[in-house]
């Protein structure tokens, strides 16, 4: 059993400063649960106190069913990639992923074992006698992982362990980490300001801001039903249109066009939520739809995005990548209503 | 650009001239018979290539006594000072010894206690040990000097390191002893570096303790002997020889090893 | 983390003796009478208070004299160091000066060159130019001491620091001085600081040049003054509490100063 | 007129290296054009030469109808925004903003003038008076624009200006600077190693590589045209799927499938080339289409991708996000044949 739960833990600095608010999060065993947010938002302390790094204030955390408050780091039966991938510059990278069986007094011969095997695995081998200041990036951070495989642990603590790597292998390793997740049967636990990698690996996602917990789903729940703004902001690139309306019954209405809600949301000021995807070239049926004065267009290639206004309101869209469009074009809009969202304008959270 | 190209020559010309100056006038001294270079005539040039001095250095057995002994006090005076910082330093650092950066601040202090304030209590208690009159006087003597600043760099130093190295060590079951001699000091080489060389300018620079501490010619250090020669002014030639042949070598071997090493002290050392 | 706290207190103490011996030893050496202290009795304990040493102090105008002279020399030789240090480091770093790395090195090599070596020739030069029996005698002396080192701090702090603030200086148009003075300077405070304590350091350390080069007690400083005492075992305490009053308060601030600028040396300068 | 052209320009390093090789490139005036490749490429090189921040080894570069082979930096009208934004941190923002003018000896009130004008522009107001160290990444990536805005160069240089910012902020960005460079007019010359960045903001992208230029044209025709392997394998997320397949007349034959190509391309051996996008899970008519054993599934809201074998080679696919998709199965893919590249396998280049 390698499951991990946070109960009711709060982390203060000295001071008055609340790094962590009352957390209570269940991981289950063998799970790849992202913890996500902006740099300051606790997620990071959430990590360092169940690695034992960081001592909790109040309330308990659990590893399996044991209480582990105060038990050692090396008891934990953890191991951590770290940011910065904590590579000793003075030893080799065999000697890095060695330092911990070393430390615990593993028989040389099992630590040559194990170290073979992993480096295996990670196409490390040719490397071993290397020191760090001789690899790439994608190499040492392939090292920091090998380093916490070869312990063998059954939580891996992973703190932004892509973010020193260039967007190529950025996408790369996301998918290399997926798969030694697979084929380690081990439970992750993986820190990230990145709402891409959050997206794209987490079998759940805990999105926190300023120490409090929002939101706790699956990507594509999170995607498709933010429990309020800040998440709903916070996850997919471009960010979702915020745009002002009140409300009167069914009837949204903003500085530059008029929606009719699926069903009367029960607020009168709200915050329509509307992802770039869902304002497309083509038009809906039973919608006049929106008229967009074009000011940026980016091509993608693949995609292709209008940033504008509508009214007073800005606007951003995706749409084919062959649509020709010039900046201060006007483009008729489609909404796809099914993907609408409403927010309460006074406690950001959804009502539709 | 018009105005640093002006500059170039200038600064090169008093650089060089301000560099070399010692180095020169000690190399005249050594080819000078008696005391002239002290006395008379022209310090910066000779009127005669006298190699007198080097003939009779090594007739005596003084430049070997000196020299040997001049190692002995370096070596045991930079290792007794590393070792003593280091473990100052660790502790204040990463131990969490209570009110350590207070502590910290008073033994900077002591770095700046004049010597000749604690120059007789030193006296006496030297020789209520029996250590007058041998290189183990210094040995003492000079670590006192250093351990003050070098727990100052290496502390700074220390505490300048990615928390993630210490971190991790801990993470892996590493005890504060193994965090200190397997992870942390192989790092910390241009900091060390910086505190050896420290305390070589020391040993090298002092003139009042070898001076005063060792009485004899025979039992002194190079430094010691390069002093006697302020109380006994009659052949230089052979001092000044000591010199050329024992310390200006140091000297240059010290300067590139601080530009191998201690240079990186002020730059990024994990890269 | 059992050994670590096994560790904590025996650190804790010896550091604490450390650095608080030479302290306390002074403090009990201005509260007795006559030379108690360094003839007879416990150096660690009095057996009354003795204030004479203070009223004497105040009594004849030495003490303001010392501490008048101390401050001139001190903030003239931190002055002449840093101006000259900064001239040759920036022109080494940044202007392109032919063989600058190993010009740094020689620089630096003067560093170890034996005080003792150079003594009498500097007399000498002194005793020519009249500046014997001065403060100015010191002041010509000590930047001397100072300058190689500085210059080697300042040049390892210059090269460290990123190439596109001075990139943008060339390109918005700023000379070399102006890159100087208004780009490279301020951002330098960390490495001038720990130059200028430096600077402190030579001068509370001297001994041998206070002691020499200023043979009348109405003229010296401090140091000078505290290094009387060896040749007069006279009356001990006035000299003891020129020490407390005059040297500990300037030790204690630069140890603050220390940590709150020059330990910022080692560590990233631009956030 | 402030067109920028290199004309056989080549840099050469102490020892042999070779940073630029002979780089003949035309950059029009008002043009927004971006160096692209990876660290090494040369690209910072060449900007650098540009700016007179490095000497020139061979061929000239001319500023308008100027040479500017031996003119001092400060007189070639340019300004140049730097990765690490290069602030003074004793210096406000404020004086940061003036230096330049300060050094040129412009009059106070006009500097006053100037800074406070683009202050405005640039929503940095209120922070005139702070420190460098007291502001967010975003905002000192605004007050280093500023710092050139104010100059009213002909020429803008932009060192990688974006790779200090988070991923949400570089997108905001990115549209900022695009508007700036049409209220400017002035010309831009961009550097970067991020294609998504190139791809965006570029009126023209010019691709490099060992110091080699590959391909110069507007991100569209890089995009659809690629001129080799390299520039397609750079441009485009996920990247570009590579198949080595034997070509037998206008049929392709790959390890686990076969494809009839628009027309025979003329070569024996060759790497067939297929955007992810130009994968989908609808069948396309007259090809049978690939059996993918699908590895990995990333969803990304917006976008779903699959990753992994067809026969011996590992393929990429963008398919619908509501596509119900679990590592292990295998799903039958269309390919788009119009969307099809081919390159030699001996020379690299496009042949199809």
């Amino acid at each position: 059993m390698a499951s991990v739960s946070y109960e009711n833990v709060t982390k203060r600095y000295s001071g008055d400063t609340l790094a962590v608010d009352n957390l209570s999060l269940e991981v289950k065993d063998t799970e790849f649960m992202v913890l996500v947010g902006p740099s300051g938002c606790g997620k990071s302390t959430a990590l360092r106190m169940l690695a034992g790094l960081e001592d909790i204030t109040e309330g308990q955390i659990k590893i399996g069913d044991k209480v582990v408050n105060d038990m050692p780091p090396r008891d934990r039966d953890i191991a951590m990639v770290f940011q910065s991938y904590a590579l000793y510059p003075h030893m080799s990278v065999y000697d890095n992923m060695a330092f911990g069986l070393k430390m615990r007094g593993t028989p040389r011969a099992d630590i040559e074992r194990r170290v073979n095997t992993a480096a295996d695995v990670l196409e490390l081998g040719p490397l071993l006698k290397r020191k760090p200041r001789q690899l790439s990036g994608g190499q040492r951070q392939r090292v920091a992982l090998g380093r916490a495989i070869v312990r063998e642990p059954q939580v891996f603590l992973l703190d932004e362990p892509l973010s020193n790597l260039d967007a190529k292998l950025r996408v790369q390793t996301r998918i290399e980490l997926q798969k030694q997740h697979r084929a380690l049967h081990a439970t992750f636990i993986y820190v990230t300001h990145d709402q891409v990698e959050a997206m794209t690996m987490g079998d759940r996602i805990a999105v926190m801001r300023d120490g409090v917990l929002q939101q706790v789903a699956p990507p594509r729940e999170i995607y498709g039903n933010p429990a309020n703004m800040y998440v709903a902001g916070f996850i997919g690139s471009p960010t979702m249109n915020f745009i002002p309306v009140t409300v009167q019954g069914k009837t949204a209405k903003a500085s530059g066009f008029e929606l009719e809600l699926p069903h009367a949301p029960g607020v009168e000021k709200g915050t329509l939520g509307i992802r770039p995807e869902a304002l497309t070239e083509a038009p809906v049926a039973g919608h006049a739809g929106l008229d967009l004065k074009v000011e940026v267009v980016e091509i993608l290639g693949s995609d292709q995005f209008l940033y504008g206004t509508v009214g007073g309101d800005s606007i951003t869209a995706r749409v084919d990548p062959h649509l020709k469009v010039q900046p201060g074009d006007r483009v008729r809009l489609g909404v796809d209503t099914r993907r609408l969202h409403l927010f309460d304008s006074a406690t950001e959270k959804a009502v539709l | 650009m018009s105005a640093a190209r002006l500059l170039r020559p200038f600064f090169l010309l008093v650089l060089t001239a301000f560099s070399l100056v010692p180095f020169w006038w000690m190399l005249i001294a050594s080819l000078k018979a008696g005391d002239q270079q002290l006395t008379s005539g022209n310090p910066w040039w000779f009127d005669e290539v006298y190699w007198g001095g080097y003939r009779d250095l090594f007739a005596g057995s003084l430049f070997r006594t000196w020299m040997l002994n001049t190692v002995l006090v370096l070596v045991a005076t930079v290792a007794i000072s590393l070792v003593a910082s280091c473990l100052a330093a660790y502790a204040l650092a990463h131990l969490g010894v209570p009110h350590g950066r207070s502590l910290v601040l008073v033994l900077f202090a002591t770095y700046l206690v004049p010597q000749g304030v604690l120059f007789l209590p030193l006296v006496r208690l030297l020789a209520r040990l029996h250590l007058l009159n041998s290189p183990a006087a210094l040995i003492v003597t000079y670590p006192g000097l250093v351990i003050p600043f070098g727990t100052w760099v290496l502390w700074s130093f220390f505490r300048s390191l990615p928390r993630d190295l210490v971190d991790l060590a801990r993470l892996e079951g590493a005890g504060p002893v193994r965090t200190l001699t397997v992870v942390l000091l192989p790092m910390a080489a241009p900091a060390l570096a910086a505190v050896g060389l420290f305390a070589v300018a020391v040993v090298f620079n002092d003139f009042l303790y070898a001076f005063t501490l060792i009485q004899s010619q025979q039992d002194t250090t190079l430094m010691g002997g390069v002093g006697l020669l302020s109380t006994d002014l009659g052949e230089t030639g052979p001092t000044f020889a000591a010199v050329m042949l024992g310390i200006v070598p140091i000297a240059l071997a010290c300067a590139f090893f601080a530009d191998r090493y201690a240079a990186g002290l002020g730059t990024g050392i994990i890269e």
